[in-house]
């Protein structure tokens, strides 16, 4: 039964993979994008590991998503075709041989590997020294903080990135709005999103909180917190701040400036990232804080994109 | 090879097969904003071969999951970087074809 | 002796060069000055070296820069030789480039690479390892450069590209050639020659051919001569200096060394290595000269003139007998002054009167008789008439060339010497016995910067005649060269 | 407080301080310069085997960070190019000087961001860490890249995701199989099978479109040309490097013991056509920037080359101290190069090689600076590019490997070609251009690498003794003994 169920949630991966990659009309391909996320992230449950579930829904299907979508929606504005562009027969031919040959090669390594639980049990016997029920959240903001730590900038980077593409004339000013253009599309999305910030709010501190224990964490809390912004902002509810808000850059860096502060009072009292005995869980926790809050504001603003001179809407 | 060790690496292949479709459609899809897509296909197969063959009977490993969490954010940060790279691209080219011709691009 | 003094010589030059480059135009003097002063105490500090290593004292200074490549200066007789002769050509020169140029533009690039190609040709004489060498014999490929190309006319690019190519192409050969036996026999020091006799005798021969070959190009040997005549673009100084004493000698120079301190006369005789280098010196002797009969050019003659000349010092070398030594040695140094008041002279009237042709030189002699009467000691003692240095030299080689069962030398010593009369004969007759175009006053001697151009040339001829005239004194560069080859080579 | 933690962190604090101050920004490099020296130095000084681990836990689990003669020499080489950089674009990105206010301020993020990432690549052992530190380095060099030219940028961005995934994939087969990604973990359990094998070949391969190896080049020359000169330089001489560096520590380190010869051969090979193709692309260019972007294609075939000439040695201590040398030599030349450059170009306001005739009277500083750089590019003693190629050709003929040996040699003479040729034109006398007089300051930035660049030709011994730090046995080997010692 299980089995069965495996077995066609897997095909049905692979479908939706297909279609999203090779359906002309690329709304739809984005569509079954985000259907292929929400699928793995049920292939991420079956696995056991909600944890990954959660990041994969919220941030592979929903925040690639929304980011594709909105893509799309500036490049037509602009007049470019998103084309499926058939490439030269020739050329698919030998890219589609290629690619069996090396995924059949890749299946046999893979199948030459024993799944098995491999660290758990070491992971297991470390948990009790920092206070915290969630092993994933344990290996992320422990035994690998450096990481995550380091992904954090990669994060915060990222923005900055998008920041320097701005045109000559449109620094310092805010994303181009992200505002729906039907007036029916944007009373709908004003009001849901209005209703939908404060849910958003709870609902992050509460998975940071639980995060701690049970799946859940800072990168889905910041992800949801995120959705609250862009929904809010779709429905004019609130609008994108300019880049030099000082504002906005605090709670740009206060994820990153509090782990990096928390890990350099580590190195102070003996060594980099290391949590003192027993304070582990609460620092753990204000790390998770001010991290969620930086990711939500930081992945807002990398779907929103670089500072813009003209208001294109949606 | 029996049923359920076969299935233990149910997921495993589907990812190395994710991985094969992605590399295919990024070489042989022209737009970047689908090669883009291709490259989030792949990168759901490396996550899921990582994942996947860390299930052990009953427990699965938190090690690949974490590792995972990290690549999904890194990776839809990189998607960020490329749709913007996009779209200011074709913003570029709108203002220099309504201006003049755009310049060609030099080097092979 | 372990002492920095070798390192102090070497490095000597840096100083001016530095105060060349930093110091803006309008403080000409004090560079002109600075270059001076050190060229001056250069000279005193050679000379009291030789005053040292004559009672036998042994002078170094040691540092590894690679894990079995030690750097390492030394003054030893043979070093001494070439130094000598650079610091004392290097005073003159800078005298005269500073009556050459007055004031023009890229003068402090000038000064500062002309110090730096002394401090390499410096290094490359006072060099104990073939690495060492090796460095130095680059250094000086780069210091000269900026010399070449010093005009910036197309003709000079076109010179400094071929120039580099020749040269570099040379030094990588030879520096493949000195790594190879190298990791063969471990490290090549002068002083201590290693031991080949685990090599097979056909390795060894390629090495030779790669080492001689590769310091065979600055040289001058043919067929690696075609960069010598084009670099004539340079301005007056740097032909001198290029062709009497830095690149080319330190070419021969080096040729020596493998033959002497790395190989071995006993090596080089059992590889049967030496006749076929001779013949090809020979050729070079012969080539040259006649190339330069075939030229219009004063300055194009000299050139060719020197890919002849410097081959007598390989040719010595090549003839592994103790005249043949001595004269290859002492013509190194006989070349050089001569070769050099050629080239001052050549300066000398094209800077002043525009004679850049040898059609031009009618009536030379009586617009500037000094300038004249230099280049023309110059000019016999190329040709071998005594009691002109240039004879001495040719006397050693042809009797080492009978002594060394080649008698066929003499021959080649012989046809050289009547082909460089016939270059340089008629140049003299132009000059003396012609009239002048036509009669335009010209003092010679009327500016200090004249006197600076025109009396370095009648030092260097000075030189010459007495390095003919009293060979046989105690300091002479033929005594100098005995005592090489008594302490040295011929054990 | 150990510098191993703090040459990551301390940038990084600094990328946090810029994006606060915002404005006044590019004044924290005035602090940042002198900490990160005196870090990188502390490094140096460390004792010889100095390592630890993030947080004290343990392998395999944790994270090890660790000071090799690897990191010894390439971390104060970065931080040395960073400063210069750094201290150089202080006035080109400055929110005054230029309307394009975006870079001036996101210039000085994205450079903490890179050297905190390549800073973090150096000295952990960690293969999955490490691919995190690749993300940090490789989002700053797009960035940077876009800055010139967005088509390059993208072309850039994309290949570089593409690198980038295949060494995930490569790690994601290890970690399952070994439930260990740690180098010096995997350097003993590593076993020749299928998945060591292929995640071996996969990561190489992403790595080597990341250091852009030929055939593997296509993206960098227009990347690294047209983008602004500092950005050009840290592409060029930091960028790059750190791929390598990976390859380096998965060939000789974790998978030592699982390497073939043939495959060795395979990366020399590549690397050797390298230096060809790249010297002669460069010979062939017109606009100077291209020129130097195709010389930094044939600098790295010297870095690969080196690849089968250290696993054959008798002692690969030397063409692994040479490798190492020529990295650092290459890092430090490169940058001062398209430095110097930039000076230039922007005097001028050209792009051309023959734009500019008669500089070397105009700026002879920045010529001089240009020239220093070329003597260490060409390997042309005294020169850290020498003493590098001098030790690889050593190897070569001491294995009796003729192809390796006249292709570093042509390479060297081809280099000359190409690197006199705008020395050349710099020389030539046609009426010197009127330029704006050089700014001392920021002419001194590249006059400085590349004079470092030349020193380093004097330290040979120290580099060779330090490069033998913690090096792993495949490169380890007895140096000969000295005198006294």
């Amino acid at each position: 039964m299980t089995s069965a169920f495996e077995l066609i949630l897997c095909l049905m991966i692979l479908g939706t993979a297909c279609v999203a990659l090779f359906m002309r009309d690329f709304l739809a391909a984005v569509a079954f994008f985000v259907v292929f996320g929400n699928l793995m992230g049920l292939a991420w449950l079956t696995l056991g590991a909600v944890n990954v579930a959660l990041a994969e829904i919220a941030i592979g299907a929903g925040v690639t998503g929304v980011l594709l979508v909105l893509s799309r929606s500036r490049l037509l504005a602009l007049g470019e075709e998103i084309s499926c562009g058939p490439a030269k027969p020739w050329l698919r031919l030998g890219a589609a041989a290629a690619c069996s040959v090396f995924t059949a090669v890749l299946a046999a390594a893979v199948l030459s590997i024993a799944p098995d639980d491999g660290l758990a049990p070491v992971i297991d016997g470390l948990m009790p020294l920092i206070g915290v029920e969630n092993p994933v959240t344990g290996v992320l903001l422990a035994f690998r903080a450096y990481d995550t730590l380091l992904e954090s900038f990669v994060l915060l980077g990222a923005l900055v990135a998008i920041w320097s593409l701005a045109a000559p004339a449109a620094w310092p000013r805010a994303p181009a709005a992200l505002r729906m253009t039907d007036p029916a599309a944007l009373n709908v999305a004003g009001s849901f999103g209005r209703l939908l910030l404060p849910v958003a709010l709870v609902m992050a501190a509460y998975l940071v909180w639980v995060g701690s224990d049970d799946p859940g964490g800072a990168f889905q809390g910041g992800t949801v917190l995120a959705g609250g912004f862009l929904f809010a902002a779709m429905g004019g509810a609130i609008g994108l701040p300019r880049s030099d808000n000082s504002a906005l850059r605090w709670s740009l860096v206060a994820g990153p400036l509090v782990f990096l502060a928390i890990g350099l009072a580590g190195a102070a009292l003996g060594r980099f990232l290391a949590y003192p005995e027993g304070t582990a869980k609460a620092l753990i926790v204000t790390i998770e804080y001010s991290l969620a809050l930086s990711i939500g504001v930081t992945l807002a603003l990398l779907v929103a994109g670089p500072p813009a001179t003209t208001e294109t809407g949606l | 090879m029996t049923i359920s060790t076969s299935l233990g690496h149910l997921f495993p292949l589907t990812g190395a097969a994710l991985v094969g479709l992605g590399l295919f459609g990024f070489i042989s899809l022209r737009h970047p904003l689908r090669q883009l897509l291709a490259v989030n296909v792949i990168g759901a197969g490396i996550f899921l071969i990582l994942g996947g063959l860390g299930r052990g009977e009953g427990v699965t490993d938190p090690y690949p999951q974490a590792l995972v969490i990290t690549g999904i954010v890194v990776s839809v940060a990189l998607t960020a970087v490329g749709a913007a790279m996009i779209t200011r691209l074709a913003e570029e080219r709108r203002a220099a074809g309504t201006a003049s011709d755009q310049p060609k691009d030099q080097g092979p | 002796m372990m002492t920095a003094v070798p390192l102090a010589l070497v490095l000597l030059p840096l100083i001016p060069a530095i105060i060349s480059f930093a110091l803006p135009e309008r403080l000409a003097g004090w560079r002109n000055a600075a270059n001076l002063f050190v060229a001056l105490i250069k000279v005193l500090i050679v000379a009291d070296l030789l005053r040292q290593v004559r009672s036998g004292v042994d002078l170094e200074w040691r540092y590894t820069i690679l894990p079995g490549h030690d750097f390492l200066l030394r003054v030893d007789t043979l070093a001494l030789l070439f130094v000598s002769l650079s610091v004392f050509l290097w005073l003159v020169t800078t005298i005269y480039a500073i009556g050459y140029f007055g004031r023009g533009p890229n003068l402090a690039r000038f000064f500062g690479f002309f110090n730096l190609c002394v401090l390499a040709a410096t290094g490359v004489a006072l060099s104990g390892t073939a690495v060492t060498f090796f460095l130095f014999y680059e250094l000086l490929t780069l210091a000269t450069w900026p010399l070449v190309v010093h005009n910036g006319d197309e003709k000079s690019l076109r010179a400094g590209r071929i120039y580099l190519a020749y040269t570099l192409a040379g030094s990588a050969a030879f520096l493949v050639g000195i790594l190879w036996l190298k990791t063969l026999v471990g490290s090549i020091e002068f002083t201590a020659p290693p031991d080949l006799s685990a090599v097979p005798p056909l390795t060894l021969t390629l090495i030779f051919v790669l080492c001689v070959g590769g310091l065979g190009v600055k040289a001058a040997l043919v067929p690696f001569h075609g960069w010598l005549p084009a670099a004539m673009a340079a301005p007056a100084p740097v032909s001198a200096l290029l062709h009497a004493v830095a690149v080319v000698k330190a070419g021969a120079f080096g040729i020596v060394r493998m033959i002497y301190d790395v190989y071995g006369i006993g090596t080089v005789a059992e590889l049967g290595l030496g006749p076929p280098l001779a013949a090809l010196a020979s050729f070079t002797i012969l080539y040259g000269s006649l190339r330069a009969v075939m030229q219009t050019e004063i300055k194009k003659r000299l050139a060719y003139s020197t890919v002849s000349q410097v081959s007598y010092i390989v040719l010595g070398a090549s003839l592994v007998g103790p005249f043949a030594v001595i004269g290859g040695l002492v013509h190194l140094v006989h070349q050089g002054i001569m070769k050099i008041t050629l080239f001052l002279c050549a300066g000398a009237l094209s800077n002043r009167l525009g004679i850049k042709a040898v059609a031009d030189l009618d009536g030379a002699g009586r617009r500037m008789p000094v300038t004249m009467a230099a280049f023309s000691i110059g000019a016999l003692g190329m040709i071998g008439v005594p009691p002109v240095a240039g004879f001495i030299s040719k006397w050693y080689l042809g009797i080492g060339g009978l002594q060394s069962d080649a008698s066929w030398v003499v021959a080649v010593l012989a046809g050289s010497s009547l082909l460089n009369a016939a270059y340089f004969l008629p140049m003299l007759y132009r000059a003396w016995l012609l009239p002048p175009p036509e009669q335009a006053a010209f003092r010679e001697l009327g500016t200090a910067s004249d006197r600076m151009l025109v009396l370095p040339a009648v030092v260097t001829a000075a030189a010459s005649l007495a390095a003919g005239v009293f060979a046989s004194s105690s300091f002479s560069p033929l005594t100098w060269a005995k005592l090489i080859a008594e302490m040295g080579y011929l054990k | 407080m150990s510098p191993l933690d703090l040459l990551v962190a301390a940038p990084l604090a600094f990328m946090v301080a810029s994006l606060v101050v915002g404005r006044g920004g590019r004044w924290l490099i005035l602090a940042a310069s002198p900490a990160m020296l005196a870090l990188s130095a502390w490094l140096v000084a460390l004792p010889p085997d100095a390592a630890h681990l993030v947080g004290d836990w343990e392998l395999p689990l944790g994270i090890l960070l660790r000071a090799d003669g690897v990191a010894r020499l390439l971390v104060p080489a970065t931080s040395l190019c960073f400063v210069a950089v750094g201290l150089y674009a202080w006035h080109e990105f400055s929110p005054k000087s230029g309307r394009e206010t975006a870079r001036a301020h996101t210039f000085w993020p994205l450079l903490y961001l890179m050297w905190g990432g390549s800073n973090a690549g150096y000295l952990t052992t960690d293969l999955f860490n490490l691919y995190v530190t690749i993300e940090m380095v490789s989002l700053a060099a797009v960035a940077m890249a876009a800055m010139g030219s967005l088509a390059a940028g993208l072309q850039y961005f994309l290949i570089a995701l593409v690198g980038s995934l295949a060494y995930l994939l490569g790690v994601a087969l290890l970690a399952a199989h070994y439930d260990t990604v740690d180098a010096t973990l995997l350097a003993i359990h590593a076993r020749p099978d299928l998945p060591t094998l292929l995640a071996i070949t996969v990561m190489t391969a992403g790595l080597l479109v990341k250091t852009a190896l030929f055939p593997l080049h296509g993206w960098l020359p227009p990347a690294h040309a047209a983008a602004p000169a500092p950005a050009s330089a840290l592409l060029s001489a930091v960028v790059v490097k750190l791929g390598f560096v990976i390859i380096l520590r998965l060939w000789f380190e974790a998978f030592a013991e699982v390497v073939r010869p043939a495959a060795m051969h395979l990366l020399g090979g590549m690397g050797a056509l390298a230096i060809l193709y790249g010297s002669i692309q460069a010979i062939r260019q017109e606009r100077l920037k291209s020129l130097v972007a195709y010389s930094t294609v044939a600098q790295l075939g010297y870095l690969f080359l080196a690849f089968p000439l250290i696993s054959n040695a008798p002692n690969p201590a030397e063409p692994w101290a040479a490798v190492l040398v020529h990295a650092v030599a290459h890092m430090l030349a490169k940058a001062a190069m398209f430095l110097a450059a930039g000076l230039m170009l922007k005097a001028v306001a050209g792009e051309r090689i023959s734009d500019l005739a008669g500089l070397a009277r105009a700026m002879p500083l920045s010529v001089t600076a240009f020239a220093l750089a070329a003597i260490s590019l060409t390997g042309l003693p005294p020169s850290g590019g020498f003493t590098a190629k001098f030790l690889l050709l050593h190897a070569a003929i001491e294995q009796g490997s003729v192809v390796y040996a006249a292709v570093l040699v042509i390479g060297g003479l081809l280099g000359a070609v190409y690197l006199f040729r705008p020395l050349s034109v710099a020389c030539s006398g046609s009426a010197a251009p009127v330029v704006k007089a050089e700014a001392p300051l920021r002419v001194a930035a590249p006059l400085a690498l590349a004079a470092l660049a030349v020193a380093l030709g004097f330290a040979g011994m120290m580099l060779i003794e330090l490069s033998s730090l913690s090096a792993p046995p495949a490169a380890a080997g007895p140096l000969p003994a000295e005198p006294g010692r």
